[in-house]
């Protein structure tokens, strides 16, 4: 039993990295921006898909079919903003449909350029294995790991030393003070979008070799990192993180125990008990105004 | 929202939907996607009250319309109850377990309620899937009967045929509707829209706010499960995948897109979201790339919904000025 | 000579106009307040100054230079700074990041230290908390960090809306004594207030506005002296 | 017999801070009563306390003797205890008289939905009569049917005052309901409450920094300082009082 | 000059079945390309080209239920073929009923839909009862209990797990049962339950791509199993999808191994590879007999517009498909073979039942 929980809680942190990428892009959204972007997780589709095309196609390497996953995604990140967001800025119900739009438009647009079938794409170390014990994991479950730690220190980095970063809060908690004090928003707005869509695309093209490139691989990461975030307290970057590892690694336990039919039920019904715990998130604070 | 421009759209509504069968009786393509249409208004117009009204959003709505169906169907498939005693139920249910789930999340603050009604959705989607022995699985429900057929003097009605079944989806959809209709401009609908406005207002000013929601959100599940049923009903089979998180994504959009908040705006939005999909079908696998431009279009011009425009031009027609709001 | 010029100024939000043609005057070293009922366009003149309404007209410039076209978000880079009327600290970054952002258009490192020295320098109490959350702050001292933070750009002309409002009336001194020793540092100020008469009396001049035109523009002594003025606008009874 | 509101020792923290200390003071009979303090002293958490909407660490509040700390707001308001707020609330997207018939009209539920079915068409006219009665007193009765939310700011507090007033209240808290109104107005508004006192003799409990307003308005000043009751008297004693002058006035 | 008759299809254009129905819609237009480039068929004395109107599904019942109802009122197609998923088959059955036009179902396998007394109702592929019923015969002839599973938390997958398992009697050992959502991919946690179980066998009811996937972390992770799969996993593209060392030993049912010795099926997968590229697939082949039947079933009725003289004809049909055999029996089922495969070695696969068709590698 504890070599299965071991394997499972390796799974379990592999994919919760995942739903920390996305969950991280949606944070950064919704903190900056107020947008509830279910788009997020076609983007992540989409990353998934590039990297397939860059490798494939263009350049052979996995590592630069990554990177132009993320560029391809940072640059659609900004032609979604300015085309589509950034109009709908205040209306946060037709945000929803928007990306709703976006959504039939995007998955249905992969389709028609790579057809109905699942992808494969096959690099080093999805390949490769490592052996524990009697356990044997994928090379790319460290790599996965790995990369999405350095991302998020990256990222952390980014937001509380640079002055782009601090910017960038700054706007999320008083938008019209950022504009006194002379920040554009519309350039952070681009910017939150970029970085937000590039971290998708780097989730696609971390887990798209793992398991399958097609057109829904990015809706249940989005719904998880959605839950995430909301878990974390809605805004809250460290909450983002310990929400994402959270769900993957309890989704991952809860299959030793009960059925895998019944586990989303499991994670969204420890998703409830948690929210009546604790009503105001992991990392939330209680604040005046809000009810 | 105006009250004549909202009267208005409801009475026209109305008649229309009264006189569909005799302008599209020879167009059962037509009357069919009429039909389905109602049936999502229906869940739309619970929706409404809970989202237009009281201002709370629910992505698991169709969950409920789902237990609603499903208790439906199996109380005519399975029990042979008749369909009123059998409508009844279903709503009885999705009420119920609204009110169960509403009592312990209520209290959340409001994206945590989002998540929680997405949450409820998914486990109950979960429950039609899995429950093979009752809800007959991911196979399905197949044969679930419609409404016997009866006759008040010489009248005979019957509910096999498309009008027939169209008419009582008319029927069941216009008693909701006026429900609505009483509810929104009572003095409990403007303690919901002040729940809306101003939760700590409200409160201040008497509203029960938690004992208000509650009753808003079982009324609205309650409602939901009615209009579940008439899908079933209409479709005679359900299947888990008709009351997944998408479909409950998508009521949510029918409602945004005719108008959150408006007395129209269920029946609106519920067309436009049925008709247009099933209008691009010409376009084969482009439909739903079509459809998603349509969405981002009526995202950016009609930001109140398509009856927020509507309001806009019926106002811009009547140039009635009102009371000019300015300074003294 | 006048530091920021306003000529014809038209302002409003979609369709109608608030701001109906103002001219308007501020010299450096000199405090200019308006006055005027609720609702009669101050904010709205404000905030058509900086570029901040959707619809505007007329002219402004500073120190001799149009700044019409400008951005809101340029404005502080000509040296026009804008407090809002409602608190503009962001609450959730530390003091000191607060004042980083003041300099955000500042690339000079060495120029920023020394500002935010000169500044940390004048509000001891910024330097004394300044890793602590804004919104820590009590309401007069989150007024002073939103003035200091704008003063990190060095403005030419700093324009406050209400500053003095939900402040206890100690604070509302230290408040209008700041912008006097402003003014003193040969800045432009640009006050609007509803504590009429503490207002007036620590300024130069003031006009009055109405229905988004000025109504009186005088001396501040001369417009507390005005009878009218004082029955209409300072609540005086007769 | 007891006073009818009697705060004592109530404690309030928010994570670090204690925003109330340890506060108490009553108010012994009817009349119109000051609360004043320096920014962040603990009038408008006070107020939170009184109303129900903050639950205090420790403490009691009680009204006419019944305790009332933890209990509900929307049951206090029911027990006629109505408050407006510093930020000043109102329903912005109803008319003004929307704001003031939702303001009396009875909220609970089944009442409510009994009305939904039964509606009483002459009631309903009468308490429009009084609502627009109302609006006139405070010079809003052109804007009875604009929405509230394009109201001036100044308009705004006058209308939250009016709702509040429309419910019949036994006891009123207003939350600085001079900031940011302009002088003559607020000449209005003082003579406004005075009448109204008159009238009815209800409670008034006023958060203001305006001593103008508040010290020819009150009868009686409660005056808080860090969380704690510094002192309660007369206007001209508290304006008087070194600690006060010291704390707050300057 | 021609005639045409237009055949209403109902398949997955998009979303997640958007796959399969390619599948399907292959078989069908493979079929009409070559009966219209044999110059059509002969109805009376009347020549038709055969053309289709296809309306997309996604596997949603109420769309389902409106593209059929578009088909007989709008389009008035004479026989509506194809579908992919029970439950919108069983939303699109009472249609057919209602206007009295045959639909022909090519994939969906609920044995619930050929049980609704439904008489416009055909089903030309093996339901989950004939499906199961092969499976659990030729598990009960291995040594392999405990048998786990992993399935598709569908119809197909619920189906086939559920009844299996009621075939197999409470005597037979099962190790696990796991269900998965369409769209997910990652089968750690099953494997780690199956280990657990210490399964000899494992039973994966699922698509090709779900499958080659669960089959390369079951290796990966050093499972010594026996893997039994479905029709999707018993094709060269299944195995450009892994290599021939994961699969060798594994055994799947098929309704149609492409390679079998036999004319009909050589003929149609020549065709269908000159055409597509690819090797053909059990769904194209149900769909392309499909159409066969409907065309079958006009010419024996001497009509191509009334489609109740066409359903009485299709009760009576009975012709050899690429599938073998068709014939519907009173409740609108056909009783098509159902074969095991098993990979060889080489990548290349031999036919092991029904033990009259058994043939060498390089067969199945
Ligand atoms: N965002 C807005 N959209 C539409 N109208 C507005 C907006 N903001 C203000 N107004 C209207 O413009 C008029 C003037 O508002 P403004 O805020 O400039 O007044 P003010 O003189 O600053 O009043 P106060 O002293 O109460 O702050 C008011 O009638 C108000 O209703
Ligand atoms: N929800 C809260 N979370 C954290 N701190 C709070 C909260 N509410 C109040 N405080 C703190 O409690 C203290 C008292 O606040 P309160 O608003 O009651 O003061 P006040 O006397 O009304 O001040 P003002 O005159 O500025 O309105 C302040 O330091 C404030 O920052
Ligand atoms: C692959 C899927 C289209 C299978 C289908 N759901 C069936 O019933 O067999
Ligand atoms: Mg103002
Ligand atoms: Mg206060």
């Amino acid at each position: 039993m504890t070599t299965a929980i071991f394997e499972q809680f390796i799974n379990g942190t592999m994919m919760g990295s995942i739903y920390v990428l996305m969950a991280l892009g949606m944070v950064l959204i919704y903190g900056v921006m107020h947008v509830l972007n279910f788009a997020h997780g076609v983007l992540f589709m989409v990353g998934g898909y590039l990297a397939h095309l860059f490798f494939f196609n263009l350049t052979g390497s996995y590592p630069l079919a990554i990177l132009g996953a993320m560029v391809s995604l940072a640059l659609i990140g900004v032609l979604l903003e300015r085309a589509v967001f950034r109009a709908l800025r205040d209306n946060l119900r037709m945000q929803i449909v928007a990306s709703l739009g976006l959504i039939m438009i995007i998955q249905n647009g992969v389709v028609q350029i790579w057809g109905p079938h699942a992808l494969q794409m096959r690099p080093p170390p999805v390949e490769a294995l490592v052996r524990i014990g009697q356990l044997s994991f994928t090379v790319q479950h460290f790599v996965i790991i790995g990369v999405v730690a350095v991302s998020v220190a990256a990222l952390y980095l980014f937001l509380t030393r640079t002055r782009l970063g601090t910017a960038m809060r700054a706007t999320s908690q008083h938008p019209e003070a950022a504009v006194v004090v002379g920040i554009d928003p519309n350039r952070v707005y681009t910017l939150t979008f970029m970085i937000a869509s590039a971290l998708a695309g780097l989730g696609g093209a971390l887990l798209g070799p793992l398991f399958l490139i097609f057109p829904q691989m990015g809706d249940a990461p989005m719904l998880k990192a959605l839950s995430a975030i909301i878990i974390g307290g809605m805004g809250s970057v460290p909450g983002a993180i310990v929400g994402g590892l959270g769900i993957g690694i309890v989704e991952s336990l809860s299959t030793l125990v009960v059925p895998t039919d019944y586990r989303d039920t499991i994670v969204f019904g420890v998703l409830i008990l948690m929210l009546l715990i604790r009503p105001w998130g992991i990392f939330g604070v209680r604040v005046r105004g809000e009810h | 929202m105006t009250r004549s421009f909202s009267n208005l759209a409801a009475l026209a509504c109305l008649v229309l939907g009264a006189l569909a069968p005799l302008i599209f009786g020879g167009q059962p393509y037509v009357l069919y996607v009429l039909t389905l249409a109602l049936c999502y208004t229906i869940p739309a117009i619970g929706v409404n009250i809970l989202y237009g009204y009281t201002g709370l959003v629910s992505l698991g709505h169709m969950g409920f319309a789902g237990v609603g169906a499903y208790t439906t169907a199996l109380l005519m498939k399975d029990v042979g109850v008749p369909f009123v005693p059998a409508l009844l139920g279903g709503a009885l249910a999705a009420g119920v377990l609204g009110v169960l789930v509403g009592i312990p999340c209520l209290r959340l603050r409001s994206h945590f309620f989002i998540v929680v009604t997405l949450a409820v959705g998914m486990i109950l989607f979960t429950l039609f899937n899995n429950l093979d022995a009752l809800t007959g699985g991911a196979e399905g429900l197949p044969g679930i009967p419609r409404p016997a057929p009866f006759s008040i003097g010489p009248i005979d009605f019957e509910f096999r045929s498309l009008t027939g079944f169209y008419m009582l989806t008319f029927v069941v959809t216009a008693l909701i509707f006026a429900l609505q209709f009483v509810l929104v401009r009572s003095d409990f609908g403007r303690s919901l829209s002040s729940v809306r406005q101003d939760e700590a207002l409200a409160s201040a000013r008497g509203v029960n706010v938690f004992g208000h929601k509650l009753m808003a959100f079982a009324l609205s599940t309650a409602i939901a499960g009615a209009g579940g049923a008439m899908k079933v009903l209409f479709l005679r089979a359900a299947a888990p995948m008709s009351f997944d998180m998408h479909e409950s994504i998508n009521l949510m959009m029918m409602l945004i897109l005719g108008g959150a908040g408006y007395l129209v705006g269920p029946v609106v939005g519920a067309i436009t979201f049925i008709a247009v999909p099933e209008f691009l079908r010409i376009a084969a696998e482009m439909r739903f790339i079509f459809f998603g431009f349509v969405l981002l279009v009526l995202a950016r011009f009609a930001p109140r919904g398509i009856c927020g425009l509507a309001e806009s031009a019926y106002k811009k027609l009547g140039r009635r000025e009102k009371t000019v709001v300015g300074y003294s | 000579m006048s530091m920021l010029k306003v000529r014809g100024l038209k302002g409003g939000y979609g369709g109608r106009l608030i701001v109906d043609g103002i001219d308007l005057d501020v010299a450096a070293g000199e405090i200019v307040t308006v006055i005027g009922q609720n609702g009669a366009g101050k904010s709205t003149m404000l905030k058509s100054i900086f570029n901040m309404v959707p619809v505007r007209g007329g002219a402004v410039a500073l120190d001799g230079a149009d700044i019409m076209s400008v951005s809101p978000y340029r404005m502080l880079t000509v040296g026009l700074a804008y407090i809002p009327q409602h608190h503009s600290v962001f609450p959730k970054l530390t003091i000191a990041e607060n004042l980083r952002m003041g300099g955000y258009l500042l690339d000079d490192k060495a120029l920023l230290h020394e500002r935010t020295a000169m500044v940390e320098e004048m509000f001891p109490i910024l330097k004394a908390r300044r890793a602590e959350y804004a919104a820590s702050l009590s309401g007069g001292e989150q007024r002073m960090l939103e003035i200091a933070r704008t003063l990190i750009m060095d403005p030419k002309v700093v324009m406050l809306d209400e500053p003095s409002i939900g402040l206890a009336p100690k604070m509302v001194d230290l408040v209008f004594s700041t912008a006097r020793r402003l003014a003193e540092a040969g800045k432009g100020i640009l006050m609007v207030e509803q504590n009429v008469k503490k207002a007036l009396m620590a300024s130069d001049r003031g006009y009055v506005l109405e229905l988004g035109q000025v109504r009186i523009q005088d001396e501040a002594r001369a417009l507390i002296a005005d009878e009218r003025v004082s029955r209409l606008y300072m609540g005086v009874r007769g | 017999m007891s006073a009818i509101l009697e705060v004592s020792g109530i404690v309030k923290t928010f994570g670090g801070i204690r925003a109330i200390d340890g506060a108490n003071f009553t108010l012994d009979h009817a009349g119109i009563y000051g609360l004043i303090g320096p920014n962040g002293a603990g009038k408008t958490t006070m107020f939170d306390i009184i109303c129900g909407r903050q639950i205090p660490d420790a403490g009691s509040v009680r009204f006419h003797a019944e305790r009332i700390d933890g209990v509900a707001p929307y049951r206090l308001a029911r027990e006629g205890l109505a408050r407006t707020f510093q930020e000043c609330r109102v329903l912005p997207e109803e008319t003004c008289l929307d704001n003031v018939l939702f303001a009396a009209q009875d909220k609970h539920i089944g009442t409510e939905l009994l009305q939904a079915f039964t509606r009483n068409t002459r009631r309903r006219r009468e308490a429009e009569a009084e609502a627009r009665r109302m609006l006139k007193l405070i010079n809003l009765e052109q804007y009875a049917d604009s929405p509230a939310g394009a109201l001036s700011y100044g308009q705004r507090r006058l209308l939250e005052i009016v709702s509040c007033l429309m419910s019949k209240p036994r006891i009123l808290l207003l939350d600085e309901p001079a900031s940011g109104i302009n002088p003559t107005l607020l000449n209005t508004l003082h003579d406004f409450l005075k009448e109204i006192y008159a009238e009815t003799k209800i409670i008034f409990l006023i958060v203001e920094h305006n001593m103008e307003f508040i010290m020819s308005l009150a009868q009686e000043i409660v005056v808080m300082h860090q969380g704690q009751v510094l002192m309660q008297g007369a206007p001209d004693a508290v304006q008087a009082n070194e600690r006060v002058i010291d704390a707050y006035l300057g | 000059q021609d005639e045409t008759v237009t055949f209403g299809i109902v398949t997955a254009q998009t979303g997640p079945l958007a796959a399969p129905g390619k599948f399907q819609m292959n078989g069908f237009e493979l079929a009409v390309e070559q009966i219209n480039g044999a110059g059509g068929f002969q109805v009376g004395d009347t020549t038709y080209k055969l053309a289709l109107q296809v309306y997309d599904t996604r596997c949603n019942a109420a769309e389902g239920a409106s593209a059929m109802q578009r088909l007989v009122t709008v389009d008035q197609v004479p026989v509506v073929l194809g579908e992919l998923c029970s439950p919108v088959a069983a939303a699109e059955g009472p249609i057919a009923q209602d206007f009295g036009v045959p639909l022909i179902t090519t994939v969906p396998t609920a044995a619930s839909l050929t049980e609704q007394d439904n008489p416009y109702y055909f089903r030309i592929n093996a339901n989950s009862n004939q499906l199961n019923a092969a499976l659990a015969q030729y598990i009960q002839s291995i040594d392999g209990a405990p048998l786990s599973f992993i399935a598709w938390n569908n119809d197909a997958g619920r189906g086939g797990a559920n009844g299996i398992q009621k075939l197999l009697g409470d005597n037979y050992e099962i190790g696990y049962v796991g269900f998965f959502n369409v769209g997910e991919v990652d089968f750690a946690n099953h494997i780690t339950n199956i280990r657990n179980a210490g399964s000899k066998s494992v039973m994966l009811l699922m698509d090709e791509e779900p499958g080659a996937l669960a089959i390369r972390q079951i290796r990966d992770a050093g499972l010594e199993v026996q893997l039994v799969g479905t029709l999707a996993m018993g094709s060269n593209r299944f195995l450009d999808r892994l290599n021939a060392e994961y699969l060798g030993g594994m055994v799947q049912y098929s309704a149609f191994p492409p390679n079998a010795p036999i004319e009909r099926i050589k003929t149609f997968s020549d065709a269908y590879k000159a055409k597509y590229g690819e090797e053909s697939h059990g769904f194209a082949a149900q769909s392309y007999d499909g159409i066969f039947a409907a065309v079958e079933a006009m010419k024996a009725a001497g009509t191509t517009t009334d489609p109740e003289a066409i359903r009485d004809a299709l009760s009576e049909i009975s012709f050899d498909g690429v599938i073998g055999p068709i014939k519907f029996d009173e409740t609108g089922q056909a009783s098509p073979p159902v074969y095991i495969t098993e990979w060889c070695d080489d990548g290349t696969r031999k036919i092991i039942a029904p033990a009259d068709l058994a043939a060498e590698c390089g067969a199945g």
